[in-house]
């Protein structure tokens, strides 16, 4: 069932007007009504987007709202319009788009109080916002495209927004150019796919057509173009191998690290896949790919994770490591559980990226965990937030994240996929140490900053307090969404997008109590490592100091616990993080492939403006060479007849 | 009558020197002339097919042709006269103000 | 001899650029009996011609028309080309007022000669023959190497025009060569008569036709500046003022792809197995080349000439996959290349003035800071030229690609893509420069009404163009349909007979 | 093939006497070489300055002005030769082309290319 609902215009083109007040009036109007535009605007897409979502819900499965702009290219045969088109996938996303995008322009309010360029940082924050509702909207893929660049330029632009510091200039110049590289392979599968699609008729690109016809695809060209896509997908979803950008794209200011670089824009390659599943579906072998890759980097992320010291590179690459859980849950089907993740990650890496800005913020800009601790006697409403998205992100049972990335692992070992469940399950426990690892450095232990600036420390304002509020009890409870069937409601966001993403066939109920345990297991031995390593071993000293005797003993203990724990996991896996990942991977091999195309790209410009000698007899020389080429083709070709 | 092929072999290579000209020779107003050589190679190209097939198109070409090459002739000395006052030359490998 | 059968001589096809031409004419001989500084007043008159031109655009339009025995075409694709070109002239007189005063160029003669060029674009689009698109060409090109050369103090003017004028005489001849071989192939100069004789398979390939349509491609790859017969562009657009730079960069491309398109798609279709394969290695090649070296260069005049290249490069794309879906691409491609390029140079122009300075990439540093327009428009052109949705140049460039793809030329449209893609790096190290670099401080900008106009022109087009595609599609398709309607007469008439 | 044989020869013959002359000559012609004997020929009188003389500019413009207007006739000439079936048509027609012409003469006369003083 389609029905025509014209106010998802309106919900589009909200943020649209929040971008025109802020160029043309921020600076004129001040502050406060920047603030309260650019917050209102997107308010009101949330509030149409609840309601667009609850006249969806009641109507039958499968149905849609939509709404036509206008035509957008006509051209021959091509019919490309401007429709939107919100189903229960765009529900999912545009509500997480707008909800968790309003409470971030909520939490920027405070934390961009003091910065001059609040109007620009604003105008490009509504601007993300109408592109990432664009990109979710999109009736057709072209469309969706539109909005595909205009996120990644806007990321570019607020990665740079301090663009006084060069180096930030650098990377935000970076992540641009690792996305253009991205978005070849996009660009190419939309090719491979209109062609394709044109030979039988059909020459709009529209989703819901694509998926009527997908059958008449063959999988060889499903399988091009959805790699294609895929490598895309890498790029903005920060998956390997382009995912260099993301850490790097941490020096914007820490809300844009929330709501772009953590809860939407990152999670745009999932939700194409998703989009899409009808013809990822037609080619097992980029499932396959799609699957593994996500993993990889799942386990490979969280290892660097490890060994990182700045607080914001932490949470980037625990951003990469859970897009890649996204990203093999819809490589082995399980297209929803994808989807709930992307929802759940939403909402606790929002809250820890705030919860750290609020850090940040208090600390005076310092990012640096080992500067911090004991952080939790000043920040009590900071310290909880926190705990909530730790808890959350490390998958504790009960908790958001645990439901939905329990749905991935479980879909990924009941579709046969054991070796990536393992490391899936692995990562899972690196996952719940690093998390507290993080969480313990900056909270827990000896205050390790100046007395003085330690004073200072100060919980964060309202403004900034109220989105930690909320998003801290999405965090908590935005998982009962999506239970396992059988539980109470049951999986209630699984069976909404159902009609467009289809379902995996549930395990069995023991095998699902099963395997929730092991996974829990798993990641309770990471909290517990995390807990001995930064919290129990380092109050030891103390109390050893009191018992004189035994100081000698239990400093040994330490020394032996710290240097187990360096040596058996540590080290391995510093070794790994640090030496061949963190430098050598990282910083060889892929900056290599990236800056050895550079160069090899500067090289071969070199060479051609060398060309140009400026000597016009040499000019002509060249195009004496292109006439002779020309007319001996044609001298040839006329002998041949 | 003299065959059509002599007059296009002697347009052909009329063209050639002329091109040749302009690769080789140093001195610009030399390439200039070099040029007008190729037009003129043209002309006689144009005016040898041009009865050969009975068509007065040919010449009717030529005559553009000539004014055309007298236009470029008036405009292309006075911009070596311009290039010349700028620089006192007319050595055309010493004009590389402009390069990369 | 042929008999002087009745001529049909409509006004229709003339009088948009007779417009133009009259005002040439009048624009000379006003201004040498003005003064200096009264003379840079005659810019108006020019402009008044430009826009009374445009209007005039519309009496070309209408059914596909042959007049002057042959040598003028009426149709839509014909007033396409009568209506955008005055329009992009008036938008760079638009701009050259205080310009011409300020580097001291003759007023009268920069005005005379940027009208008669103007009057040589629209010849082109409207020529029926081979001798009219000749001298279309001609015109258009002698006065723009006058024009490059303008700046007589300047010796990079006067080079620019050197190498300008020696390359565009010497590529002359070939492409007279070309016609000539042509001519003696098929016996006529008039296209209509080329093109149904082409059809007959023994003289399409016979060695005339082939090495003729060969030297024709060379003459129109020098024109519309593709590699390698680009060489003279990048020292052209450097040197010669800016301004010039700007009517090169789109008034001669639009002139040159108007009859490049016309008589290769239109006229030699039936020879698309021969020329496909050499415009293939043209694009190939263009769009490589130009991107490659605009990557390295620090003069943005230069960066622009290399992105010339490119774009020709991409046209030619659309041009080698030769099927009649790709025209309206190509005509909409152009009209989008057209505003961003004015008002990329718009934005030189101004900045030149308003900064006393050059060109180079250092000197937009911080332009943000001083002049936000500025910088906002250019940043709009750059990403426009970049490809950048939804703006004119992305929608131009899928819309080539896709037919493109269309045709099967893969490789082709794969190496576009890629090339796309690093052409993004120069567009964006314009924006790098302007926006996140510090500038020296600068005085205040020189308020230059009829500047900001032509910005403000270019911007909005720009905009418009990518934001509302259909109008332009659709213009754009019924231009190039009613100039292919020349085909489906002429077939019938071969079936009926 | 045979068609070409006539050149070919002739080109031989040429190439063969040129060659031949050129080569008796410098075998047995008496040589001098003085001063005097390099020296251009003036009437006698003892050659002064060099002969590389730049000229005034003006004799370069009246040869421009010379050029345009003497290939003005080559459009009249046709003109004039079919100028009863032509009609008014090609009066017109002919009219606007002296015209413009003029409009150039005028042109060249404000822009003081006649003026010698």
């Amino acid at each position: 069932m389609i029905v025509e609902f014209p106010a998802l215009n309106l919900l589009l083109l909200m943020p649209a007007i929040g971008v025109a007040f802020n160029l043309f009036f921020g600076y004129r109007l001040g502050r406060s009504a920047v603030n309260t535009v650019s917050v209102g605007v997107v308010a009101i897409a949330f509030a149409l987007s609840v309601w667009a979502t609850v006249k969806l819900a009641t109507m039958p499965p499968g149905s849609c709202l939509q709404a036509q702009l206008g035509p957008w290219i006509y051209a021959g045969p091509l019919r490309l319009d401007v429709l939107l088109r919100f189903d229960a996938l765009a529900a999912v996303m545009s509500l997480v788009v707008s909800g968790v995008g309003c409470l971030i322009h909520i939490y920027s309010c405070g934390y961009m109080g003091e910065d001059p360029d609040f109007a620009r940082y604003f105008a490009y924050m509504n601007l993300f916002t109408f592109s990432m509702l664009l990109l979710v909207l999109a009736g057709n893929l072209l469309l969706m495209f539109v909005g595909w660049e205009g996120v990644g330029l806007c990321s570019y632009l607020l990665i740079a927004f301090w663009y006084d510091n060069p180096l930030f200039a650098f990377n935000g110049r970076k992540a641009f150019v690792v996305n253009r590289i991205g978005d070849v392979g996009f660009l190419l599968g939309i090719f491979v796919l209109f062609s394709a699609f044109a030979s039988h008729g059909l020459w709009t690109l529209d989703f819901a057509e694509m998926r009527e016809r997908a059958g008449l695809i063959s999988p060889a060209i499903a399988t091009i173009a959805c790699l294609l896509l895929f490598f895309g997908a890498t790029g903005k979803s920060a998956q390997i191998p382009l995912y260099v950008w993301l850490p790097d794209a941490m020096v914007g200011p820490t809300p844009v690290s929330a709501l772009i670089h953590a809860a939407t824009m990152v999670t745009a390659g999932v939700y194409v896949v998703a989009r899409l599943n009808f013809l990822f579906a037609l080619s097992p072998s980029t499932m396959e790919a799609v699957a593994t890759i996500g993993t990889v980097t799942a386990f490979f992320a969280a290892t660097i994770a490890l060994a990182q010291s700045d607080i914001k590179r932490v949470l980037a690459y625990s951003t990469i490591s859970q897009i890649g859980y996204m990203f093999l849950g819809a490589g082995v089907g399980a297209f929803g559980a994808a989807i709930f993740h992307v929802v759940t990650h939403a909402f606790f890496k929002a809250l820890l990226f705030l919860g750290a800005g609020s850090v940040i913020h208090a600390l005076g800009g310092e990012q640096d965990m080992n500067r911090m601790g004991g952080l939790r006697r000043r920040m009590p409403l900071t310290h909880a937030a926190m705990l909530a998205g730790t808890l959350a992100i490390s998958a504790v049972p009960g908790f958001s994240g645990f439901f939905s990335k329990d749905e991935i692992l479980q879909a990924a070992y009941t579709s046969g996929h054991k070796t990536l469940w393992l490391i899936a399950v692995v990562t899972a426990g690196l996952t719940g140490l690093y998390m507290f690892r993080l969480f313990f450095l900056t909270f827990y232990g000896k205050p390790r900053l100046s007395e003085e600036r330690f004073a200072e420390v100060h919980e964060p304002p309202f403004v900034m307090a109220m989105p930690l509020v909320v998003l801290a009890a999405l965090s908590v409870f935005g998982g009962l969404i999506g239970l396992p069937e059988g539980v109470l409601w049951g999986n209630q966001i699984g069976a909404f997008l159902a009609p467009i993403t289809g379902r995996v066939s549930a395990a069995p109920a023991q095998a699902v109590m099963l395997l929730s345990a092991i996974t829990s297991g798993v990641t309770f031995i990471g909290i517990i490592l995390a807990l001995i390593g930064y919290v129990v071993i380092p109050t030891l000293p103390e109390r050893l100091a009191a018992w004189a005797q035994g100081l000698y003993r239990l400093l040994w203990s330490k020394y032996y616990v710290d240097e187990l724990y360096d040596f058996l996991i540590t080290r391995p896996v510093l070794f790994l993080s640090s030496a061949i990942l963190g430098r050598n991977v990282d910083s060889l091999a892929i900056d290599a492939v990236v800056d050895g195309t550079g160069e090899a790209v500067q090289g071969g410009a070199t060479a051609v403006r060398r060309v140009e000698t400026g000597n016009v007899q040499h000019y002509v020389l060249i195009y004496l060479g292109g006439v002779l080429l020309i007319v001996g083709y044609y001298l040839l070709s006329a002998l041949r007849h | 009558m003299t065959p059509i092929n002599y007059y296009l072999g002697l347009g052909a290579l009329l063209f050639a020197i002329g091109t040749v000209g302009v690769l080789i020779r140093r001195n610009l107003i030399v390439v200039f002339m070099s040029i007008e050589l190729m037009l003129n190679a043209v002309n006689l190209t144009f005016i040898a097919l041009g009865r050969a097939m009975g068509s007065a198109d040919g010449q009717v070409i030529v005559f553009f042709v000539m004014i055309v090459a007298g236009v470029e002739a008036a405009v292309g000395l006075g911009i070596i006269l311009a290039a010349f006052r700028n620089r006192l030359t007319v050595n055309a490998d010493e004009f590389n103000l402009l390069r990369w | 001899m042929q008999a002087l059968g009745p001529l049909i001589l409509s006004w229709r096809s003339v009088l948009a650029p007779g417009i133009v031409a009259l005002t040439a004419v009048v624009t000379m001989l006003v201004g040498s009996g003005l003064s200096e500084d009264e003379s840079e007043s005659v810019g108006w008159i020019a402009l008044t011609g430009l826009v009374a031109a445009a209007i005039a655009s519309l009496a070309a339009s209408g059914d596909h028309i042959v007049t002057f025995g042959g040598s003028l075409i009426i149709d839509d694709y014909t007033a396409f080309f009568y209506l955008l070109i005055p329009v992009c002239s008036a938008v760079v007189v638009l701009f050259s007022f205080d310009y011409v005063a300020a580097l001291g160029l003759p007023a009268t003669e920069y005005y005379a000669l940027l009208l008669f060029a103007t009057t040589g674009m629209m010849l082109m689009a409207g020529a029926g023959d081979l001798i009219v698109m000749f001298l279309g060409l001609e015109t258009m090109s002698i006065s723009a190497y006058v024009m490059a050369a303008m700046a007589q103090r300047d010796p990079k003017s006067s080079e620019a025009g050197l190498k300008y004028f020696l390359l565009g005489a010497f590529s002359t001849g070939f492409l007279l060569y070309g016609i000539a071989l042509l001519y003696g192939a098929t016996g006529s100069i008039k296209l209509e008569a080329v093109a149904q004789m082409v059809r007959k398979h023994s003289i399409a390939l016979s060695p005339f036709v082939l090495l003729g349509l060969g030297l024709i491609l060379v003459g129109f790859g020098f024109k519309v500046a593709a590699a390698p017969f680009h060489v003279w562009t990048p020292d052209a657009y450097e040197g010669a003022p800016t301004s010039v730079t700007a009517l090169m960069a789109v008034g001669i491309k639009l002139g040159a792809f108007a009859g490049f398109i016309r008589v290769l798609l239109i006229y030699l279709a039936p020879l698309h197995a021969q020329w496909s394969g050499v415009l293939w290695a043209l694009a190939a090649l263009s769009m490589t080349v130009g991107n490659l070296a605009a990557l390295a260069q620090e003069n943005i005049k230069r960066m622009l000439a290399y992105s010339a290249i490119a774009h020709a490069g991409y046209i030619l794309v659309g041009m080698t996959a030769g099927r009649s879906e790709v025209g309206p691409a190509l005509l909409y491609y152009l009209l989008g290349y057209a505003f961003a390029n004015l008002g990329a140079f718009a934005v030189l122009v101004a900045v030149e003035q308003a900064q006393q300075s050059g060109t180079k990439l250092d000197d937009l540093s911080g332009l943000a800071r001083n002049h936000p327009m500025l910088a906002a428009a250019m940043a709009l052109f750059m990403l426009s030229l970049m490809g950048m949705p939804p703006l004119a140049g992305f929608v131009g460039k899928f819309y080539i690609f896709s037919v493109a793809l269309e045709s099967r030329y893969v490789w082709l449209v794969i190496i576009a893509t890629l090339n796309s893609v690093v052409s993004a790096y120069y567009y964006a190290r314009v924006i790098v420069a302007m926006y996140m670099r510090e500038g020296a401080e600068r005085q205040a900008q020189t308020r230059q009404p009829t500047l900001l106009f032509a910005l403000a022109v270019a911007a909005l087009a720009t905009v418009i163009i990518g934001l509302l595609p259909h109008p332009y599609i659709s213009a754009s398709s019924a231009a190039y349909a009613s100039a292919e309607q020349v085909l489906r007469p002429a077939t019938a008439a071969l079936q009926t007979k | 093939m045979t068609t070409w044989f006539p050149v070919a020869l002739m080109t031989a013959f040429a190439a063969l006497v040129v060659g031949l002359m050129v080569t008796i000559n410098a075998i047995v012609g008496p040589r001098s070489r003085d001063p005097v004997k390099g020296e251009a020929f003036e009437c006698g009188n003892p050659p002064s300055g060099s002969a590389w003389r730049r000229f005034s500019v003006h004799f370069y413009l009246t040869a421009i002005l010379f050029l345009v207007f003497d290939v003005e006739v080559v459009f009249l000439y046709p003109w004039a030769v079919t100028i009863r079936q032509l009609g008014a048509t090609g009066l017109v027609e002919a009219g606007i082309f002296i015209v413009l012409m003029l409009a150039g003469l005028i042109y060249a006369l404000r822009r003081g290319m006649l003026d010698w003083s």
